[in-house]
């Protein structure tokens, strides 16, 4: 049956699993049986495992080909990666949904009453995120990544709202959903632009537009603003300058664990869709195969795109970093954390081709596990009931819980960079990259930034480890459920072990960075009618010509 | 009325699409500044509502520009996704209200750094 | 291979094993986890083949660890790392042994860090590889900022903080130039490679100006860690706050992380940048010993001063290595041993008359002589080694160092001219007056004198562990192995002299045709005669 | 430049490595004396087995005496050796070997002979210490002879250095030796400081001379010389004297840094007698022996060392004759009579010098071994005003006499051994062509009389006289816990109680004796070569040593001037050189020694009442007053140098702590979250204010790109 589908939906497995799984959730979660309730989260889990399993089944060479992608490989290494970390996030959410009500049902005070259940719900729109999420991987055109866009923010809202217990929860809700609309209206006014200039909303015609466009005077305006206009659109989801101020009251209010999912699933959503759009726009480092089959070096993104984006690099890092000193509160502190790091993220972007998006992917990976093992630790603890929040809290954590007191240590020294543990070799990458492309400046900056961070990183491990217990800090206990310290553990021991297997990491990301070349046949500038029919046949062709999936050697040596 | 689009896109010389698309940037605006301005949560939606329909009407208006069926395709999701942030909007707004009895965006601002 | 790879990844076994294993044998499972990575270390250069070669061995590149990015796992030694490894190797298991009865609490803690510390530290000396080397140097500061912040003195945690910090942003520099000089080879060559040699070789055909930023940024990053003049202030802080084996392996261990990091690399990579910053950085390094000689003369604290005084004796040890000759290089690598030696000693037997008065400032306490003699005499020898006395070991490092500094004149006939002269020997010279002025100051108050100790004997009596008030066999079992290797270090220098030499020369091998062509520069002759010298340059 | 007499090139002599036992012993000896007092031996044992060594050392010498042929070469073992070139400056070596020759051999027979003696000595005079201290004084003076005959026969001057600082530390630490009192081990680090400061020269004399030629070992520098000495006008050459001049200078206490010697009688008299009086204070002599040739580089050299020389005798004499304590004086007297022997290396006779450091070596031990025993008999009484009378005393006429023969010998009285050496010099100096070295001449002739003043002041007043003593500090303070109460006699009297038959003096017994004895016999015996050369005529021993060796250039000089005297008989007062020095020379110390005999024993009032009367005088009252404070050098010094310093170090560190500290490196971790409060409002919380600060954001992003918009079309 699975030869009969076309090629597109084969690759769409994943997320069928998840959808299936999803409404399965959804409709257990009204069960009256309390062991149901509880085993939520481990079908999640199962369903995540299945999709991760059902990738590499059915991404192979022949279904990416015929896929007829941007990007045919991008798939194959973020929906694992998303998976993975999306398991742990489970994990980490185990028993804080609905808690209150469960327990005083099980203590009998309390009559079930399904209408007021929210477990089910909670995690059928965890799943529904991360199709979302994975749907992105698959994108073919605007239509596409507007939908899995929004698929993967509405539940979130959501989530906000219902995860924990508490006003705080409803306040992030509000400014995440407000925040969050007006956001997506840029980025969609942005598309209709784009679609405007190019005339189609297909990515691969984009592209070629975008491309003949530049091979004549130039991107023009409109493309342009409406590139920008998306851009800054998606700068919400990845919390980069001028969108981040959300970021640090919604992941204060919201529950850790749901924090811990925004800080991560959101975020490859958006910088995934970041890369697509630039994709069509093309990097310096697309292989361009022009009508005689010579490769020629694009020359990259237009200067406007890649100065704002070089601004919005320099002024995330710099106001993640610095607004991260002057806080007392851990969560808040680790929100400036996450946009600093989305910061060095767009490193990646900015240089761009295969480099840049592969150094992108292998850090958006070490910043997944270090930042999950942070979250973990604090979702694992707790105080009088509610979640951990201020540094005194902390103080001392090492004489009650010496192993969430190192799992934090471990994972502030990897968000700093200190090199066993795999945010080093991240951030070593993602500057390797930036010097692929000559951008000397982004990584003095990241450099000084780096240590900039050290200062507030050196706080999160020296506190629990060294400080002496302070009053509030007695009161600290471990949550009922020990899946949170579970997770905890996992992704402290992933910090130090991943290391090990860094080279297959990274050729993993390699092969996920391939763009498959843009083709010019010499008909291209004709007229725009007739470029559709011919462009199926010659992009078929021409892949076949290229096989996308041959290890590419590095790029010739780019015009220094 | 098919206009050969050169490469380089003259506004002035197809008026129409000058008009809808200048008309879709002020609907755009307006949604934006009531946005902004506007202190109950509800008109605070109804505006990013205003932002999404100015978005569809450019979209509409370069469907017709290029003749192409895609754009107003584009345009029916816009609205099935719109409706879907209505009827979360709305289940938002009223858990607030019942929390806070009132519908002003004010009410909600004690997280932040004083 | 596999020797350095025991002598690297045996303690952090022995690390967990102390982890895991009851509190009571914390303390000597360590103790042997050091013993078995001296014993590795000394069986590999038992049998090393190149001790009068400048070859690395095992010269093979290991297994790749990034493959894109160049990244291997290559060890091996030459004979200055190999020194400087056995030095930290030496050093470890009597800092153990010294800390049994100092540290009484969380003692598994400890003895685990103190493990990882001992193997990060010989994993720099070890690696061949640059990123290696930068994890190795980078991963001692964690363990390094626990002891100090754990096991250290009343402010210790402003100590250790302020330590990582410095020293982090210090490395973050060296990190973006070692990146930096990464991709001047990849462009050069095509595909990343960070193995050290590859580098040297790429680097050294650069034009002036790039070498110039490379070794200042590079001589930045590593004058933190050897504490040169504007960047030492976090030693003196980080000392006196350091529980007592904590700061003898971070004089004598860690500090030569930095003194051996501008061997490897500052000096070799860019030496026609290094021809020209030369004469600013030695100014730097005899401002070092004049400034922190004459702080230490007026120190009352006895860890401070020592600090401090190993401020002035690294800057003297740099100064021989910016002398740009053999007998200056080779001076700066015999006195990097040396200082590990001696400074390494002093803080022992500071550390030991400190567990039984508890307290360092020598107005209170002094004239031990009278209560500890077989300590006294310990302390009289080593102050004399650190002094410079002839006939031990600190003498013949002093002697070469200011020797080589004596000769680097433009037209010294010493085959290396250098950018240095007399003038710098003699200003430098005066530091070892003040060497003697304030050591002997410390030994006058502590060692000589009527007795003095202090009047709050509870805290004497508190101590958890009763020692005996002269140093009990364990110290002195601590005590003797240093002695004896300064005192045969001092007499039979020979052998690791011959050691280090073909290292020296290798490495000053591009320097006098750099220093002759800045001379010409500055002299004004025309460049075109020496510019084809510079394009075929010597490739090793 | 006057012709360079070749000095005799040495020859490699692996054989005669025998003679390194003489450095060997002492340090075997040094750490046996250590293992004593590690295993706290209770009895004598560190005194014999010093003993032992040294004898043996001495008779080594001296069998290497009559063995000797010719400066020989003995290499022992490779110490720092290496070389990374062929050419004559790419090498380092400085091997531990041997270089004998007559220089060597003159040095090292009193150097090991006066040890011996003196150990014999302090056996008996360190009984007091026996328990607690006795093996770690031998043992700093087994290192102090194994660093001296390392100094001496060191084959190059990095030997020569090893030996210059371990005589430093083995002083440092036996002028230290009673560390109870904060006083001695105030003296010790001054000594170790001020040697610090003189090797310093040295130091740096040494490295110019490897600098420029390319070698350390004296065979090979004595060629480079023998082919004709550069005295180029570069200034690195002829800088090279002067250093080695400041590292002489501080270790033989002359004038810049001669304030550590009085000090250093803090430490027990053998240590004075052996090290700060015969032998250590001559290692600047032989430095400059040694190196005399080099010290024609520059033409004024000489006549520095000359200068400086005359004007320490002289400032040391005047401060001489105002000390009250014995040992300080013969301290004075000591860098007097070095600042002589510097003046004879300077207007050229070194063979005057070293004889005179001969002579000097035996009568300045004796004296100060006499000082030892009164001290030790009197409980530690030195000072000369509250002793008077000694020869009186039953078992006290050997040291009395002794004494007389040591100040006849130090106011060099007519015919005595250093009447001759101390001639020599001020032969040379009258008779020099330059009219400076003849002034300094007649100032060596005007001091020699204040010498025999002051020695014969410290004679009549201690030995003559009526009988009346006081005792010293030590009897009344409770029994020292090192002093073993049997030596004293145990009941107390009132300190202030002048009868004299409550306190009974212990004489010396044999070993004090004897050593003294024997000492007296050789101040006589070393005479005998100067009584040949006067009497019969026959060449002088000594001269022959000195002219057979390194300072062989200096003696050539005598001769010429020698010869130019017999040519042109320069005339002393109208006479021929020889006869007239010697009246010129037996008035100044007979003249000496008669004021002081009328001062001190004629009528001892009338020097109070001198004293008082100059006093009174305004304009001459600055000169006792200087002389009794040793012309306020210490305090000059610690005004000039110690204050500004140790003021400068402490804002030093005030700034290191505070400005480099807290400003720089604080201040600059306070900057980014300086920045971070700036940036703090935008986080205010209400929702409006962060969607118009998005809403800026775009909207300034958007302006920004039609701009760049509208700026390319137009």
């Amino acid at each position: 049956m699975i030869e009969a589908m076309s090629p597109q939906l084969i690759l769409l497995a994943p997320e069928m699993i998840l959808f299936v799984a999803a409404v399965t959730v959804a409709i257990l979660g009204l069960s009256k049986n309390h062991g149901i309730r509880a085993s939520l989260p481990f079908i999640t889990c199962a369903a995540l495992i299945a999709s991760i399993v059902a990738v590499p089944l059915t991404w192979t060479n022949e279904n990416a080909q015929s896929a007829n992608l941007l990007m045919p490989m991008l798939g194959r290494f973020v929906k694992p990666l998303l998976a993975g970390i999306g398991v742990l996030l489970v994990l980490l959410s185990v028993g804080s949904v609905d808690r209150k009500l469960e327990e005083s049902v099980a203590r009998g005070r309390m009559a079930f009453d399904a209408h007021r259940v929210v477990r089910g719900e909670f995690y059928a729109f965890f799943l529904l995120s991360m199709m979302g999420a994975m749907l992105l991987c698959n994108a073919q055109d605007l239509i596409w990544l507007f939908l899995a866009i929004e698929l993967v923010s509405l539940p979130t809202y959501i989530m906000v709202a219902i995860g924990g217990s508490g006003n705080r929860n409803q306040e992030a809700a509000v400014k995440y959903f407000f925040l969050g609309a007006m956001s997506t209206a840029v980025f969609l006014y942005g598309f209709a632009l784009l679609y405007g200039s190019t005339g189609s909303l297909q990515f691969l015609e984009i592209r070629n537009a975008l491309v003949s466009q530049s091979e004549g005077s130039g991107i023009d305006t409109l493309a342009t603003i409406g590139i920008i206009l998306s851009l800054l659109g998606l700068c919400f989801k990845i919390t980069a300058v001028p969108m981040q101020f959300y970021a640090p009251d919604v992941y204060e209010g919201a529950p850790t664990h749901v924090t811990a999912f925004l800080a991560f699933v959101p975020k490859t959503a958006g910088f995934t869709a970041m890369v697509l759009i630039l994709t069509c726009v093309g990097w310096s480092g697309h292989t361009l195969i022009d009508s005689d089959g010579i490769r020629i070096p694009y020359m990259g993104l237009p200067t406007p795109i890649a100065a704002i984006l070089w601004m919005i690099a320099i002024l995330t890092m710099t106001l993640g970093n610095i607004g991260a000193l002057l806080q007392t509160s851990v969560k808040r502190m680790l929100a400036y954390s996450s946009i600093a790091h989305s910061g060095y993220l767009i490193l990646g972007l900015i240089v761009g081709a295969t480099d840049g998006v592969e150094a992108l992917f292998f850090y958006l990976l070490a910043y997944g596990v270090m930042t999950t093992a942070s979250f973990a630790a604090l979702a694992a603890l707790e105080r009088r009931g509610e979640e951990i929040n201020s540094f005194s809290d902390l103080a001392g954590l090492r004489l009650r819980h010496p192993a969430m007191a190192w799992m934090l240590a471990i994972s502030a020294a990897s968000l700093v960079g200190m090199p066993p543990f795999i945010g080093f070799f991240g951030k070593i990458y993602l500057f390797i990259a930036a010097f692929e492309a000559d951008q000397f400046g982004l990584v003095l900056a990241a450099v000084l930034n780096s240590a900039i961070s050290g200062l507030y990183y050196l706080k999160l491990a020296i506190v629990p480890l060294v400080a002496p217990p302070s009053a509030r800090s007695e009161e600290v206990t471990s949550v009922p459920s020990r899946w949170p310290f579970i997770a905890a553990v996992l992704c402290g021991v992933g910090t130090i072990v991943l290391p090990s297997i860094a080279g297959t990491l990274v050729a993993a990301a390699r092969s996920s960075a391939q763009s498959s070349p843009i083709v010019l046949t010499a008909s291209e500038s004709k007229s725009k009618s007739d470029s559709k029919t011919n462009f199926k046949g010659s992009s078929s062709g021409a892949l076949s010509a290229a096989p996308v999936t041959a290890p590419q050697a590095l790029p010739t040596a780019s015009t220094h | 009325m098919n206009q050969e689009l050169s490469s380089g896109f003259t506004i002035a010389s197809s008026a129409p699409i000058a008009v809808a698309l200048a008309i879709s940037a002020l609907l755009f605006v307006i949604g934006l500044v009531g946005f902004l301005c506007r202190r109950n949560m509800i008109i605070m939606f109804l505006c990013t509502e205003l932002m999404f329909q100015g978005a569809a009407l450019a979209m509409i208006a370069f469907a017709r520009l290029r003749m192409d069926v895609s754009g107003q395709v584009f345009v029916i999701f816009i609205l099935t996704v719109a409706a879907a942030e209505a009827a979360l909007a709305l289940g938002l707004v009223v858990l607030l209200y019942r929390k806070r009895e009132t519908l002003s965006a004010d009410a909600w601002s004690d997280l932040g750094e004083s | 291979m596999l020797l350095i790879w025991t002598s690297i990844l045996f303690p952090i076994l022995a690390a967990f094993a102390v982890a895991i294993g009851p509190t009571k044998s914390a303390k000597w499972t360590a103790f042997a986890g050091t013993l078995v990575s001296l014993g590795a270390l000394t069986l590999f250069a038992w049998n090393f083949p190149a001790w009068h070669n400048a070859e690395h061995f095992p010269n093979t590149t290991g297994p790749s660890w990034i493959p894109q990015a160049g990244i291997t796992f290559s060890v091996g030694f030459d004979t200055v790392s190999l020194l400087l490894a056995l030095l930290s190797a030496f050093l470890m298991p009597l800092c153990i042994a010294g800390s049994f009865s100092s540290i009484t609490e969380r003692t598994k803690e400890y003895y685990g860090w103190f493990l990882v510390l001992g193997s990060s530290i010989i994993l720099a000396f070890a690696a061949r590889d640059a990123i290696l080397f930068y994890i190795g140097y980078e991963f001692t500061l964690v363990p390094m900022t626990l002891i100090i912040a754990i096991y250290g003195g009343t402010e210790r945690r402003v100590a250790a903080i302020k330590m990582f910090l410095y020293t982090f942003l210090g490395s973050m520099f060296m990190l973006a130039t070692l990146l930096y000089i990464g991709w001047e080879h990849r462009l050069a060559v095509g595909a990343w490679d960070f193995d050290i040699d590859t580098l040297t070789k790429t680097t050294i055909r650069l034009p002036s100006s790039t070498q110039y930023w490379i070794f200042a940024a590079l001589m930045v990053g590593f004058a933190v860690k050897v504490p040169l003049f504007p960047l030492h202030t976090w030693l003196p802080l980080a000392h006196d706050q350091a529980p007592t084996a904590g700061s003898v392996i971070l004089a004598s261990a860690m500090l030569k992380l930095g003194t051996y990091g501008n061997y490897r690399f500052a000096l070799p990579m860019a030496p026609a940048g290094g021809a020209e910053l030369m004469s600013v950085v030695a100014v730097l390094a005899i401002i070092a010993i004049i400034y922190a000689s004459l702080i230490c003369w007026v120190q009352t604290d006895a860890k401070k001063l020592v600090a401090y005084s190993s401020v002035a004796h690294l800057g003297l040890c740099m100064l021989g290595l910016f002398a740009l000759n053999p007998v200056g290089a080779e001076g700066a690598v015999f006195y990097m041993v040396n200082h590990g030696l001696s400074t390494g000693a002093l803080f022992l037997c500071i550390g030991m008359f400190y567990e039984r008065y508890h307290t360092k400032d020598t107005d209170v306490v002094g004239g031990l002589a009278k209560r500890m003699p077989i300590w006294a005499s310990f302390m009289v020898l080593f102050t004399m080694a650190s002094i410079g006395l002839p006939g031990l070991n600190g003498f013949i490092g002093e002697v070469l160092c200011l020797g080589g500094t004596f000769i680097s004149e433009h037209d010294g006939q010493s085959g290396y001219p250098g950018v240095l002269g007399p003038w710098y020997a003699i200003v430098a010279g005066l530091g070892l007056i003040f060497a003697a002025m304030y050591l002997l100051i410390l030994l006058g108050k502590l060692v000589w004198g009527p007795l003095r100790e202090p009047h709050d004997d509870a805290a004497h009596a508190s101590s958890a562990v009763r020692l005996s008030p002269d140093i009990n066999f364990r110290e002195i079992a601590i005590l003797t192995p240093l002695a004896i290797a300064c005192i045969w270090l001092g007499l039979q220098p020979k052998p690791m002299l011959d050691a280090i030499a073909p290292c020296a020369e290798r490495m000053l091998a591009n320097y006098p045709k750099e220093v002759e062509r800045l001379m010409a520069q500055s002299a004004g002759t025309p460049l075109a005669s020496l510019n084809n010298t510079t394009n075929e340059s010597s490739s090793e | 430049m006057t012709q360079l007499t070749s000095i005799p090139q040495a020859i490699i002599a692996p054989e005669l490595s025998w003679v390194g036992l003489a450095l060997l012993l002492p340090l075997l000896a040094a750490v046996a004396c250590a293992l004593c007092c590690a295993l706290r031996v209770k009895g004598k044992a560190a005194a014999i087995i010093t003993i032992l060594a040294l004898a043996a050392s001495f008779g080594i010498i001296v069998k290497a005496y009559f063995a000797y042929t010719g400066p020989v070469q003995v290499p022992i073992f490779q110490w720092i050796d290496f070389e990374w070139g062929a050419g004559q400056f790419q090498s380092f070596n400085a091997n531990c070997a041997l270089y004998i020759d007559t220089l060597t051999l003159f040095w090292m027979l009193f150097v090991t002979g006066l040890g011996t003696l003196i150990a014999i000595y302090a056996s008996e005079y360190m009984e007091g210490y026996c328990g607690s201290g006795y093996s770690r004084f031998f043992f700093g003076i087994c290192i102090f002879l194994f660093s001296m005959s390392a100094l001496v026969m060191g084959d190059n001057l990095i030997m020569l250095y090893l030996g210059w600082e371990g005589v430093g530390l083995a002083s440092y630490l036996l002028i230290g030796f009673d560390y109870a009192r904060p006083a001695a081990v105030a003296a010790g680090k001054k000594a170790f400081i001020m040697n610090r400061i003189g090797d310093l020269g040295l130091a740096l004399g040494i490295f110019m001379l490897w600098a420029n030629y390319g070698t350390l070992q004296y065979s090979e520098l004595f060629a480079a010389m023998n082919k004709g000495g550069q005295t180029s006008v570069d200034w690195d050459l002829s800088v090279i004297p002067f250093l080695l001049m400041l590292g002489a200078f501080g270790k033989s206490a002359q004038i810049p840094l001669f304030t550590w010697l009085p000090d250093a009688m803090e430490g027990p008299t053998p240590v004075s007698a052996l090290i700060h009086a015969a032998t250590m204070v001559t290692a600047g002599v032989y430095l400059i022996a040694r190196m005399y040739p080099f010290f024609e580089l520059h033409p004024e050299a000489l006549a520095t060392v000359a200068w400086v020389g005359g004007l320490t005798a002289l400032l040391a004499a005047t401060i001489g004759m105002a000390q009250y304590d014995i040992k300080r004086v013969f301290a004075y007297s000591t860098i007097s009579q070095l600042g002589y022997m510097f003046l004879g290396l300077g207007v050229g006779t070194s063979f005057g010098a070293c004889y005179h450091t001969l002579t000097h070596a035996f009568f300045k031990a004796l004296l100060f071994l006499t000082a030892g025993a009164i001290m030790h008999g009197f409980a530690g009484q030195l000072d000369l005003r509250k002793l008077s009378g000694l020869r009186h005393i039953p078992g006290w006429r050997i040291v009395s006499w002794t004494m007389l023969v040591g100040c006849l010998w130090l106011s060099a009285f007519p015919y005595t051994a250093a009447f001759f050496s101390k001639d020599a010099i001020l032969l040379q100096a009258l008779t020099s062509v330059r009219a400076d070295f003849r002034f300094l001449g007649w100032l060596g002739l005007f001091t020699a009389a204040l010498t025999a003043y002051y020695t014969f002041r410290v004679w009549f007043r201690v030995c003559a006289g009526p009988l009346h003593f006081e005792p010293g500090a030590e009897a009344h303070s409770e029994s020292h816990d090192h002093h073993a109460p049997s030596t004293h006699a145990a009941h107390t009297t009132a300190p202030a109680a002048k009868s004299d038959h409550s306190f009974h003096p212990h004489a010396p017994r044999w070993a004090i004796n004897g050593v003294l004895l024997i000492l007296a016999l050789g101040a006589v015996v070393v005479g005998v070569p100067a009584y040949n050369q006067a009497f019969a005529h026959k060449d002088n021993w000594a001269q022959q040593m000195i002219a057979g060796s390194s300072a062989m250039q200096g003696a050539g000089l005598a001769e010429d001037h020698g010869s130019q005297a017999s040519v042109e008989h320069p005339k002393v007062l109208g006479m021929d050189a020889h006869t007239g020095l010697t009246i010129v020379g037996c008035t100044a110390s007979i003249g000496g020694i008669l004021i002081a005999w009328y001062f001190h024993l004629g009528s001892r009032k009338s020097a109070d009442q001198l004293r008082a009367a100059l006093l009174r005088r305004w304009w001459i009252r600055w000169v006792p007053i200087c002389m009794e404070n040793k012309w306020y050098v210490d305090e000059i010094y610690h005004f000039c140098f110690r204050l500004p310093m140790w003021l400068g170090s402490q804002i030093l560190y005030f700034a290191d702590r505070h400005f480099l500290d807290g400003v720089m490196v604080d201040g600059l971790a306070k900057i980014p979250i300086a920045v971070g409060k700036l940036f703090r409002p935008l986080y205010g919380g209400a929702l409006q204010g962060y969607a118009s600060t998005m809403a800026g954001g775009i909207a300034l992003v958007v302006a920004w790109l039609s701009w760049i918009w509208l700026r390319g079309f137009n």
